[in-house]
């Protein structure tokens, strides 16, 4: 089994941080999550980042986090899988230190949205699809994810209303996490009336883009210093899987097959059943992702993980909870640093840190992220070392 | 300017050409290099007839850059029935309801102005309701 | 010692290829790649890019590239750190082989630059440097050399014709590379009369950024097919080492310090000394960068490397022959694949597949990929598997 | 539109102002979180005189998209006399030759129109020639 654990973890709060650059949000989560391991000095540096590009007309992101954070010349680049970014530039990480070459490796998710207004930047999110056949035609990743609501909603024969559930979950959840974008509960009654945006999507089935940094420092456990402080997490599966860019390339759209696989091969690796999780941090950028990530997983059939919803079982005192400090719709969505801020929140729910939404006892977590609609999906085991 | 990626699209764009695989004789659009289904190279252009259905639809208030003049528009995944799904704008709708499985066919339409005033329009597939009549 | 081999190789010719798009010129590598390594099929593809995002509109290489080519389900994800990106991507594969958690990995350099006018490709490289303290002030990548170039003129008392023998050299030995983008030799007098674009540099002093795609397939050796048909090269060394991103912020900006220190570790790893190796694919995408790398390897004092391009000893007889394929000046520079296509050459000099240009019973090479002015070093020592 | 990003760097851009290291002294420009010389943090702010000599320089003829009205421009790096480099244009030279060693001090200009026509100015430090007088 891979001894590879979860020293430290950091997150700066999600939001419109107009004063910070993305060098300076960086340097917080590096400072933050360095500290939180005991002051470890990681040789490498992996930057999960999918905008900055285009929105910050900045490259080579290994070389300028590194040298204003404190971290001069150490290895870095930076790992893009779209919305997956995150949980890829963690799968580097691991097998960097399951090698044995390198001791201790920092993941750090950064995206810095805000940069251009918001429709500009929304614009270039279009990169993440297919260009000459998707965007071309002026679809958007949020038109993806109405195209796969609408023909939900055909299939199964159901109603809009029955994917209230997700959001409502995740903002309850969010109210309690101080690092969350939207911290209000939302009712019912709110989503119900909301706007619809991209019909048969409304304004609450879209997680809203925003700036953040979150990192965690992975090494082997002989490797932590012995006053860290806190509990540490081994991860113990991990997998990315790929399927076609364009989900007009897929048979059918609706099985999120990547997502599928991907939960199989990590699970296998972890010699554990997706089950046996305490919680599933699964990739709710828009609320039919979260079900279809349910049903891929195998946590309900085709047509009824919105029953789960309805029916608690994703609360956090449910079967199967999910976006347990709000997810992308509560936490806000900082797209390439979602990946880490998933696996941070998993981090604290296993050592028993998330505050007043702590799972009881949680001893194991499933953490899936997801580049476009399951495009890439990155899959990791994460379990309480004891 | 993004001529040279325009130009090489104008087959697909103007015409739905795509190909059909020679190994296993599946159907593809948009072409690919590689045949999903056989794992062979796909190399022979196949013109897809134009005619399929609404698989699903969106209809989007909120305009990417260089579609701000189509807002309100309506994307949809089409199924041709050749088999393939395609995405892409319905157009010449005058109103009517769109519905899972209406019947559409290809015609070519200005789909976007590259990069605003100093660009190129771009023109290519949109999909309209059948017209009456035989097929 | 790591039992990281290279099983096979590809590259497509470089040059301007305004009939291929990105996908298509990425299937070409892979089928190639798969092919020459007796058809193996890799478990993960890692991309190296850098423009896509910029020009192309396209993140999520991994997704794209991987359905399209025929690797349906891989895991894929892109590494970028500017022009050291195919090296970083290379590093990525020798980690994840080294693991012994994936068995077969493709690295796979594809960068497409003509999908945008010259002038415009170019300005987005700009996202390389600063984008607050160095593109916004209008300096350029090429300005960069320059101004590296005119400090050393200064510094060392030089003229500016003592580095015509780079792009001689490298002319010389594209003139017999099938895949060049520019197959003639060029004469000392071309040079020396050439138009200055940015003093003290003339147009032959930066390589010409172009089209193409290259990759690799890493794989340990007992999994090699027995009939591959060629021999096989171990990577005996990797590192990746970062500096500051602006060169402002460097005490010596002449130093090059990161491919010094690159070059000691990768050398440390494999037990070799930097003049063991019998080639030196160096990064020349600057004239003045190949004189900065062969000063911070230690082949010569600071000021003096122009003197072993004088005498002959960088050619493919000499003691340390670089750009051996005609470097990314004769070549041609695909910013992002540029790294793979070094590895390449270099592995086909040590299977003795580099015809005209073979240097004879070549066994060890030292590789190099710079992003920007050494602000990221990439280095690999490769070795000839007896 | 980046004027978030412009008006976050207002003062470096139009005052010059860094940082001084309360641990080790160094004067750093631009600003970083951790000092590069002692790996503290870093966080007084410190304005620069502004004066400095030519570290090294190039003319360049082709511009990069933004600075077309400026080419051809000169680049150099200027060292300040509290120590740091910073990378800047030359201005004012009305033909005068450069050289490296020359005393220059940092002046407010346009260094770039934003986005084209629709887009925002944006002003920032050049460095031109030292005037006759004393300093
Ligand atoms: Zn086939
Ligand atoms: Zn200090």
């Amino acid at each position: 089994m891979s001894d590879v654990v979860i020293a430290g973890v950091s997150q700066t709060p999600v939001g419109e941080h107009w004063d910070w650059s993305l060098r300076n949000l960086a340097a917080q989560a590096v400072q933050a999550g360095r500290r939180d391991a005991g002051g470890l000095m990681p040789q490498v540096v992996y930057i999960a980042n999918v905008l900055a590009s285009t929105v910050s007309h900045q490259a080579n992101l290994g070389s300028l986090v590194a040298s204003n954070a404190g971290l001069a010349g150490v290895e870095g680049v930076t790992v893009e899988a779209a919305g997956a970014s995150g949980g890829a530039a963690a799968r580097m990480a691991f097998l960097a230190v399951s090698s044995g070459i390198v001791d201790v490796a920092m993941v750090l998710g950064v995206e810095k949205f805000t940069d251009q207004a918001y429709a500009e930047a929304e614009t270039a999110l279009a990169q993440t699809m297919d260009a000459d056949y998707e965007s071309m035609q002026g679809a958007t990743p949020t038109s993806q994810a109405a195209l796969l609501m609408q023909r939900y909603l055909h299939d199964y024969n159901v109603q809009h209303d029955c994917f209230a559930g997700f959001p409502l979950n995740a903002h309850a959840n969010a109210a309690h996490n101080p690092n969350a974008f939207f911290r209000k509960p939302i009712s019912r009654q709110v989503y119900e009336q909301a706007e619809t945006v991209n019909e048969p999507f409304n304004i609450f089935d879209a997680a809203p883009y925003a700036d953040g940094a979150a990192a965690l420092i992975l090494t082997r456990s002989d490797i932590v210093p012995k006053d860290v402080g806190h509990g540490l997490v081994r991860i113990t599966g991990s997998s990315i899987v790929t399927d076609t860019l364009a989900l007009h390339d897929r048979t059918d759209p609706l099985a999120f097959q990547a997502a599928g696989f991907s939960i199989e091969r990590a699970c296998s690796q972890a010699g554990i059943l997706p089950q046996d999780a305490d919680l599933f941090e699964l990739d709710d950028a828009f609320s039919i992702y979260a079900a279809l990530s349910l049903e891929a997983a195998g946590f309900a059939r085709g047509g009824e993980a919105w029953r789960l919803a309805e029916q608690g079982q994703i609360a956090l005192g449910g079967s199967v909870p999910i976006s347990t400090m709000g997810g992308s719709k509560g936490r806000g969505n900082p797209v390439g640093a979602t990946g880490v801020y998933q696996l941070v929140e998993a981090a604290l729910q296993l050592r028993g840190e998330a505050g007043k939404n702590q799972i009881p006892g949680a001893r194991r977590a499933l953490v899936q992220s997801l580049g476009g609609p399951a495009s890439t999906a990155v899959t990791h085991v994460l379990e309480k070392l004891i | 300017m993004e001529v040279p990626r325009h130009w090489r699209l104008r087959q697909q764009r103007y015409a739905l050409v795509g190909e059909v695989c020679p190994h296993c004789d599946a159907k593809l659009f948009p072409p690919r290099d590689v045949c999903p289904h056989c794992g062979q190279e796909a190399r022979t252009r196949f013109t897809f007839s134009g005619r399929g259905e609404v698989y699903s639809y969106t209809h989007m208030s909120d305009a990417p850059a260089g579609f701000e003049q189509n807002a309100p528009y309506t994307v949809a995944l089409v199924k041709l029935e050749e088999g393939p799904l395609v995405t892409a704008q319905l157009t010449d709708l005058d109103g009517k309801p769109v519905e899972i499985g209406m019947p559409v066919e290809m015609v070519t339409r200005r789909i976007r102005s590259d990069d605003g005033e100093k660009g190129i329009l771009v023109y290519g597939y949109k999909f309209r309701p059948v017209l009456a009549g035989p097929r």
